[in-house]
């Protein structure tokens, strides 16, 4: 335990490592994979981010234009966003917030 | 009166049980960086405890197959009224990328009622420590 | 002396994984030790009749949360080998950058977790504290803390800028000067000798011959590192295997405090230098052959086999990992120790139980 | 692709394993594969060196393969492994576990694509899986 003395004073000294979360909220890195969002106007239901999804957790409809993203499978990988031709799909830099109950995306568009 | 201070008291200071149901330990590491200095949720009056007599909150992370939903359910069992269970990562929440594997029956809502979902895979610290304070509202509504 | 059973686990304070020990005791020497797995058991390599091989690459990933980006990196090589695809050099060098990357998380987290199995709480957060670090430069350069989700078949998915090379050299340079002040405690100290010195000794030839891997070989004194092999870029990169001698608790972690500073100075020589160029190529075609690949992991050396009949799905898909190589180790380790002691021989072969049973 | 490739028969295989051992093989891992319904391919690694030399098993389903577990008891393990999930049979393992390191009873063979729906409703002629791990002697 002594030889551990020099390394409890350094750190009593030193500045403090804890980042206080709740108070102080760390700005995310620019390329950070978070919460995935579609612009469904831009959509064209392809369905390649379907396909693509190593989780399955998004379904497209394209008769009906809707675009279905389940986000407690989604696994933060951004594949579709890689595969996305119309680029419409793209992750924000903060991940998904906690919550009480499940939850689905359902994105309504315009037919084509 | 007596029952409303110890009610109090319990929200102020819950201390965790931490099970890991069959995850990749990427949440069970994110749960341990939150208990270490960067993160130390201690400060908020958190503590993560190994005996399920004495917990509060039990946070499980991963998938459940047949083995352990037995261990999770005994542990579940052990814990004292009032309890709430956290489940953390996509595994947790629905089985995320091995939902179709033969040996997962899917998330921790198929077994037990689950009352914060954590998203994230793996769920960033930050994200854990937001599902514990939420988990902390929904425990002082529980009857006691 | 009457024989005692003793289960030990699945949820036990020490391990953070659920892993099962029947320990059959006489007066609290331990007889016979016989590990009960399949808690973790997801049964994820069937998913390969699912998923098709670009997706693999997630799934594959998840095998383990700690060493993911190797995992991902293997299963890459092995499809690329079965393809014929030559991979650019950058991603050679950037594969080599960040499964260095997760090797000194790895080992950081488990001497951090191998602190506090002997009841040394101080040093168990200060490990940790400089573990952040590692995980900060993973976060800017690929967007995830744990999980990096860097590869793909054929090359890698992110760069990194010249001035990111800097930033991670300068974070590299201060966590080595602060695992350094760390050194003399771990390595020197009389409570932390007292409880590992002697404990768990594997000699020589026993490793040898029980097939170990990894640091726990490696602290026998058998000189096997597969990135000998000279797989990525390590065939451009100087080193040497770390070496231990005694093959007890204390060689094991003095092998892994000293393969941190291996790590850092292979990310350097790396950093130096990287060529510039292409990250990725494109995919075309289906795999169809089979093939053994191995690379070195924090824990040992990592095979997966895989076979592929020229559909869009593989065959079949092997992964033996490390950890599942080092169990045999505990069989033979534990007897004729006190069951005080079970926790710290267990955690040094680096348990990986999520890995043993996929 | 993999080099160093020698078929070898259940007859000779303890034979050819032992021969390795002499010769300085360290054991590296069992690989199965299922081919068809019926017949399965065991791959036993093994390294000189940093040199992989496979051996190439090629059985029907219930065949009762000699285990190496003697020779190498690192091949308990995955003996074991492969006996749970491709319901393969291994005669002579040091610890048998029969079927359970993995798995309960009820799923059977899940790594077999081609037998998994149809031996869930028959058993494959295989012994009763139930019970702790025994034990066969300490050594």
């Amino acid at each position: 335990m002594l030889k551990m003395t020099a390394n409890i004073l350094r750190t009593l000294f030193s500045k403090k490592p804890t980042r206080l979360y709740p108070i102080e909220v760390r700005t995310p890195f620019e390329i950070a994979r978070g919460k995935l969002v579609n612009e469904i106007e831009n959509c064209n239901f392809c369905s390649i981010c379907a396909l693509k999804c190593p989780s399955q957790c998004i379904s497209v409809d394209k008769k009906a234009a809707t675009w279905t993203c389940d986000p407690f499978a989604c696994v933060y990988c951004g594949i579709c966003v890689e595969a996305c031709p119309f680029k419409c799909l793209h992750q924000e830099q903060a991940q998904r917030r906690p919550a009480y109950e499940r939850q689905i995306l359902l994105k309504k568009g315009l037919p084509h | 009166m007596f029952k409303h201070s110890l009610q109090k008291a319990q929200i102020k200071s819950p201390w965790l049980l931490h099970y890991d149901c069959g995850s990749c330990n990427g949440c069970d590491i994110e749960v341990l960086a939150c208990l270490t200095p960067v993160y130390d949720i201690e400060r908020i009056g958190i503590i993560n405890v190994g005996n399920p007599m004495h917990a509060d909150i039990l946070l499980v992370t991963g998938t459940v197959n047949p083995r352990n939903k037995t261990v999770l359910l005994n542990l579940y069992d052990q814990m004292p009224q009032p309890k709430v269970i956290v489940a953390i990562g996509s595994c947790a929440l629905s089985g995320g990328i091995f939902r179709q594997a033969y040996n997962v029956l899917g998330g921790i809502d198929k077994i037990l009622p689950v009352d914060v979902y954590v998203p994230g895979c793996p769920a960033k610290p930050e994200t854990i420590i937001d599902g514990v304070v939420m988990a902390l509202e929904r425990f002082s509504q529980k009857k006691w | 002396m009457l024989k005692t059973v003793i289960p030990f686990g699945p949820q036990h304070p020490v391990f953070p994984e659920p892993i099962h020990l029947t320990l059959t005791v006489e007066d609290e020497i331990i007889k016979q030790a016989l590990p009960a797995l399949g808690f973790v058991h997801r049964g994820l390599e069937t998913l390969v009749d699912k998923s098709d091989f670009h997706q693999m690459v997630q799934v594959v990933e998840r095998v383990c949360g700690i060493c993911s980006m190797i995992h991902a990196m293997c299963y890459c090589q092995a499809i690329e080998e079965i393809m014929a695809i030559q991979v650019p050099q950058r991603a050679r060098y950037l594969r080599v950058i960040w499964s260095e990357l997760s090797r000194i998380h790895s080992h950081l987290l488990w001497l951090g977790l191998f602190a506090d199995s002997f009841g040394f709480e101080n040093l168990f957060m200060q490990f940790w504290k400089i573990r952040e670090k590692v995980m900060d430069i993973h976060e800017a350069t690929t967007g995830n803390r744990v999980i990096v989700s860097v590869n793909a078949v054929g090359g890698v998915r992110r760069d990194m800028s010249s001035e990111q090379l800097q930033w991670i050299q300068s974070q590299l340079a201060n966590v080595k000067q602060e695992v350094a002040r760390l050194g003399p405690t771990l390595l020197e100290d009389y409570t932390i000798k007292k409880r590992t010195v002697g404990k768990g000794i594997v000699s020589r030839d026993k490793a040898y011959e029980l097939g170990l891997v990894g640091p726990t070989l490696r602290a026998s004194g058998i000189a096997q590192d597969v990135r000998m092999l000279g797989y990525a870029a390590f065939n451009e990169l100087d080193f040497e295997p770390v070496l231990g001698t005694d093959g007890d608790c204390y060689a094991r972690s003095k092998v892994r405090f000293q393969e941190v500073f291996q790590s850092i100075d292979l990310i350097g020589q790396a950093i130096r230098k990287i060529p510039g160029g292409e990250v990725q190529v494109t995919v075309k075609g289906r795999p169809e052959g089979e093939t053994v690949t191995r690379v070195e992991q924090p824990r040992g050396e990592l095979l997966y086999y895989i076979k592929a009949d020229g559909s869009k799905n593989l065959d079949r898909l092997r992964i033996r990992t490390p950890t599942f190589a080092n169990i045999p180790a505990l069989v033979t380790m534990l007897p004729g120790h006190w069951l005080s002691d079970v926790p710290v021989i267990v955690l040094s072969i680096d348990p990986c139980i999520s890995c043993t049973e996929r | 692709m993999l080099k160093e490739m020698v078929p070898v028969s259940v007859d000779n295989l303890v034979k050819e394993t032992a021969g390795l051992k002499i010769a300085g093989y360290r054991f590296v891992t069992l690989s199965c594969a299922a081919i068809d319904k019926d017949h399965f391919d065991i791959l036993y690694h093994f390294d000189l060196g940093l040199d992989l030399k496979h051996l190439r098993l090629t059985v029907s389903g219930d065949t009762k393969i000699p285990s190496i577990s003697p020779v190498y008891f690192a091949a308990f393990l995955v003996e074991n492994e492969i006996q749970d999930l491709f319901g393969i049979f291994f005669e002579g393992l040091v610890i048998d576990y029969r079927g359970t390191l993995f798995l309960e009873k009820m799923i059977h063979t899940p790594f077999c694509k081609y037998t998994v729906q149809a031996s869930q409703s028959k058993t494959n002629g295989s012994q009763p899986l139930s019970g702790s791990p025994d034990l066969k002697e300490e050594s």
